[in-house]
């Protein structure tokens, strides 16, 4: 059912915890579909320069969090914000058509992020102006 | 890698004296039962030999009163339909559960479809109906009572005498689903007086596609398929004699192994139960403690998602189920879990193990000793522990 | 006593090759084929490639236009009742022949029970429709046609091609019901040009009680039976793995061995068939002489009924078949001879050998020389000549 | 589906031919339910002393015509007539349920016969009267 890629990133997946004081975090998903992502981003100068995920959800929700936090890594805030599920899922070589609109949230959690990131960044630069 | 299977509710492994049957027909014995000549005499026989030890598992007056199919979804849809559509001058609304199996549930949704009334009936925390609920719901047109023994997911055991001994007060006929406890516990449909009754082949260590239904003598019945004379054309097609005859073996077989079968399930069950209850925290046993199938081991972890545990746990060689929605496809955790109560995210954390005659000890205390730490695992990754 | 198996259209024994895949599925990967473990994952394999070995045979554009179902039965009634609930909308009017299997006809006949129309056209006296009376049944109402492919009494092939050519002028849907043709004769879905076709398992050295329907991409089809996700719910129930792979099995094979199972059988038929021809007199070759399935022998005897021919057969260890009424308990000769203008005697008078691949010249040999002594023995205790 | 009866009787039948100069005749059945069968008889006395048959039909029909050629030789034609078609089947042991209407005409095709002999005896007497 799920690809190679999809089973080793499930099995060890990378960046897995919190980043204490992030810079921004994002969560997607809900508990009626079975899947909650929660990603957080640590950013110097427009680069993402570490992400972290929580997920409770099912295989391929684990494996795209991991991918999706190993492909943000070193891109720009711009860079990230195009990342899209769907070249989340081809990282991992696919995924079965069932989860591909319910498991696979990562970008959106990783976009909720950047957002997240960037209205700190206003609040912050609104409250020192 | 040795592999563990606990997922016997999903299916249970041929018997090889079931398959030493099965393989005599497909090879040596294998006339159409229609026939006249020599082959088809051999099949024929061995078909109404296959009915007797149906019959003679369940208790039913006369194997005349089994019908073969070709496996339990159709023994649901053909109870339900054949009687909605023999009864309809006489009503139009059929009771049901909650927490029936699709074959059920979805069969009456396509009546709904058509102009019948379907009340479902609610459940308790524990998976179980009360059978004063569904006197309540009995109205002047309802035709048909349809509610599972067993449920196949946590394992509850319904009343089903009491129920049909309240139907039988307003002549409204039963079926009961009977899939997940023929071969596991003593069914007998005297003793629990339904009309109708469906089985299957491959939850009883017999072969898949393969069914039966029992039909009371003059039950109203409608065929959903229509062709030759077979099986007094309410379930035409040339008759699966090797499944057939394989089923009657292990109908056979059950009469035999019933009793022990029961009480050795029972010891690994709660041994399996005990074990994972105490060697991880917030696990809660989903389904009754008593009113139970003696194979069924239904939990939910909380923090984690049903699929992830079975993949971790098939990585270690065990072959268990989930009720999440993640492993079906379905867009919702098991209608069963949330009919019971349970929210959302428990009911996604669940896990069954349905342990088969073939299981032993050292498995369940496999399970015991892998489980902690794939939960250990999943639970550190997870948003919500 | 040797026994000689010439009954191979009313079934086939199974392959060894097929029954050893069979019980693979039975004993050791018997997974069902939904789990998400492993035991889950191997019997989702075997079926899709089995889907595959089917879709191959035929020549299907994707494997994905086959549904598994529990027979030629079920395939045949999915087909037109599934059409014809999904359709009901743009019209009421099926057209048939009046030499299909039971299962087209009763089902058809249940649909006309419900509100459909059913037009039969009729065949010559050689079993063959006329393509432009099918053209002539046509109406602005009608959405299905539905003509088998090979008649299983008489043998006898349909002109699919040219009837679901004029069918694509009148953009109506086209079944055949092709149970009798598959692994007999090359049958390509492409250049037949049908939307639908119906396969048994067990007329081609496959397992009973396991069927396909092939169902082109984009035609509307409404399941019979209702429950899980199986078949694209489609056709719901937990997949007979072991069945349906040996279905697979029996494609492969079937293509393996098209081509010379073919040209042998022709040998052997046309052998039996001027065997008979010659020893009997007052004996008539039933079907088409050409336009036939390459396993078919079909011949009236005069003056004599065909179930004391098959039983005296029997008696000589040859199995054989008749369209006598006499053999299914039914109260009319074949509806097939008649359509085809027989007089009730003759049709009564039917004997059908049908040849497979573990039949040898010596077992054609054998039924030349036993028939002729017995039509005698019968011809005289016969008031009718 | 056959008793060892029926099939003792379906492949040595007793009584097969036909009567020359026949007492009574009869003949029941008909094509289309794809039995025929045609009962002689000679009688002395008013007791059947010969019976014979030819049957076009399935086992059953030439079973019973067989057997019942045999039950009906030696009675008087009361007795005679007083053999029903249930007996018939029961002297075989029983008939596979479909066959029972069917194809067990042999007692018909006997009454038959009688019917035809007291005919052709009333027509003798009137002529003679
Ligand atoms: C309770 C219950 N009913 C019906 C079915 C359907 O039976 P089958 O898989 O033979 O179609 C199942 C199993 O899938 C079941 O567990
Ligand atoms: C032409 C034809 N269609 C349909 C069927 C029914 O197939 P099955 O026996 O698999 O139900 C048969 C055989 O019985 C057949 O010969």
């Amino acid at each position: 059912m799920y690809t190679e890629a999809v089973m080793e990133h499930f099995t060890n997946p990378k960046n897995v915890g919190e980043i204490e004081n992030p810079d921004g975090e994002g969560q997607v998903g809900n508990p009626t579909c079975g899947d909650i992502m929660k990603m957080y981003i640590k950013v110097e100068d427009d680069q993402v320069v570490d992400a972290k995920f929580k997920t409770f959800g099912c295989g391929a929700a684990i494996a795209t969090s991991s991918v999706a936090t190993e492909m943000v890594k070193g891109k720009t805030i711009e860079e990230a914000r195009n990342i899209t599920n769907r070249q989340v899922a081809e990282a991992l070589g696919g995924l079965p058509g069932n989860k591909m609109h319910c498991s696979n949230l990562a970008a959106d959690a990783l976009h909720k992020a950047i957002d997240n990131y960037e209205e700190r960044k206003k609040a912050r630069e609104e409250g020192t102006a | 890698m040795r592999r563990i299977y606990m997922d016997h509710s999903a299916t249970t492994p041929v018997h090889p004296r079931v398959a030493a049957v099965v393989n005599r027909f497909m090879l040596s014995d294998y006339g159409n039962a229609s026939s006249v000549h020599h082959f088809g005499k051999v099949a024929r026989e061995a078909l109404e030999d296959a009915r007797s030890q149906v019959a003679d598992l369940i208790g039913a007056d006369s194997p005349s009163e089994l019908l073969f199919t070709s496996g339990g979804t159709e023994s649901d849809n053909l109870a339900i339909k054949g009687v909605a559509y023999a009864r309809r001058d006489q009503g139009r609304h059929i009771i049901t559960s909650a927490i029936e199996h699709q074959a059920v549930l979805h069969a009456c949704d396509a009546l709904e479809a058509e102009g019948f009334e379907i009340t479902k009936v609610g459940v308790d925390g524990q998976g179980r109906l009360d059978p004063e609920a569904v006197r309540d719901a009995i109205r002047g047109d309802t035709i048909l009572i349809s509610i599972m023994l067993a449920n196949n997911e946590v394992g509850t055991l319904q009343p089903i005498e009491e129920i049909a001994a309240i139907a039988k007060e307003y002549d409204v006929l039963v079926h009961t689903d009977a899939v997940q406890a023929v071969g596991q516990i003593s069914v007998d449909v005297e003793a629990l007086g339904v009309d109708l009754m469906s089985l299957s082949g491959h939850k009883m260590y017999g072969p898949k596609g393969v069914g039966a239904l029992y039909v009371r003598r003059k039950t109203p019945l409608q065929p959903l398929q229509n062709g030759g004379h077979h099986e007094r054309r309410l379930r035409p097609g040339t008759e699966n004699v090797a499944g057939i005859a394989g089923m009657g073996e292990a109908c056979l077989l059950a009469k035999e192994e019933l009793a022990i079968r029961n009480q050795y399930l029972l010891r690994l069950r709660d041994r399996l139960i005990d074990g994972i209850m105490s060697e991880i925290p917030k696990v809660y046993l989903n389904g009754h403690p008593d009113h139970r199938l003696p194979n069924n081991v239904n939990v939910s972890i909380v923090g984690i998602e049903g699929e992830s545990i079975l993949l971790s746990l098939d990585m270690k060689g065990i072959a268990a189920s989930s009720g999440s929605a993640c492993t079906s496809g379905s867009l919702e955790a098991s209608h069963c879990l949330l009919a019971m109560g349970l929210t959302h995210e428990v009911a996604h954390g669940s896990v069954r193990f349905t342990l088969g005659r073939d299981n032993r000890q050292e498995d369940v205390d496999e399970v015991i000793r892998e489980l902690p730490a794939i939960v250990e695992r999943l639970r550190a990754m997870s948003p919500l522990s």
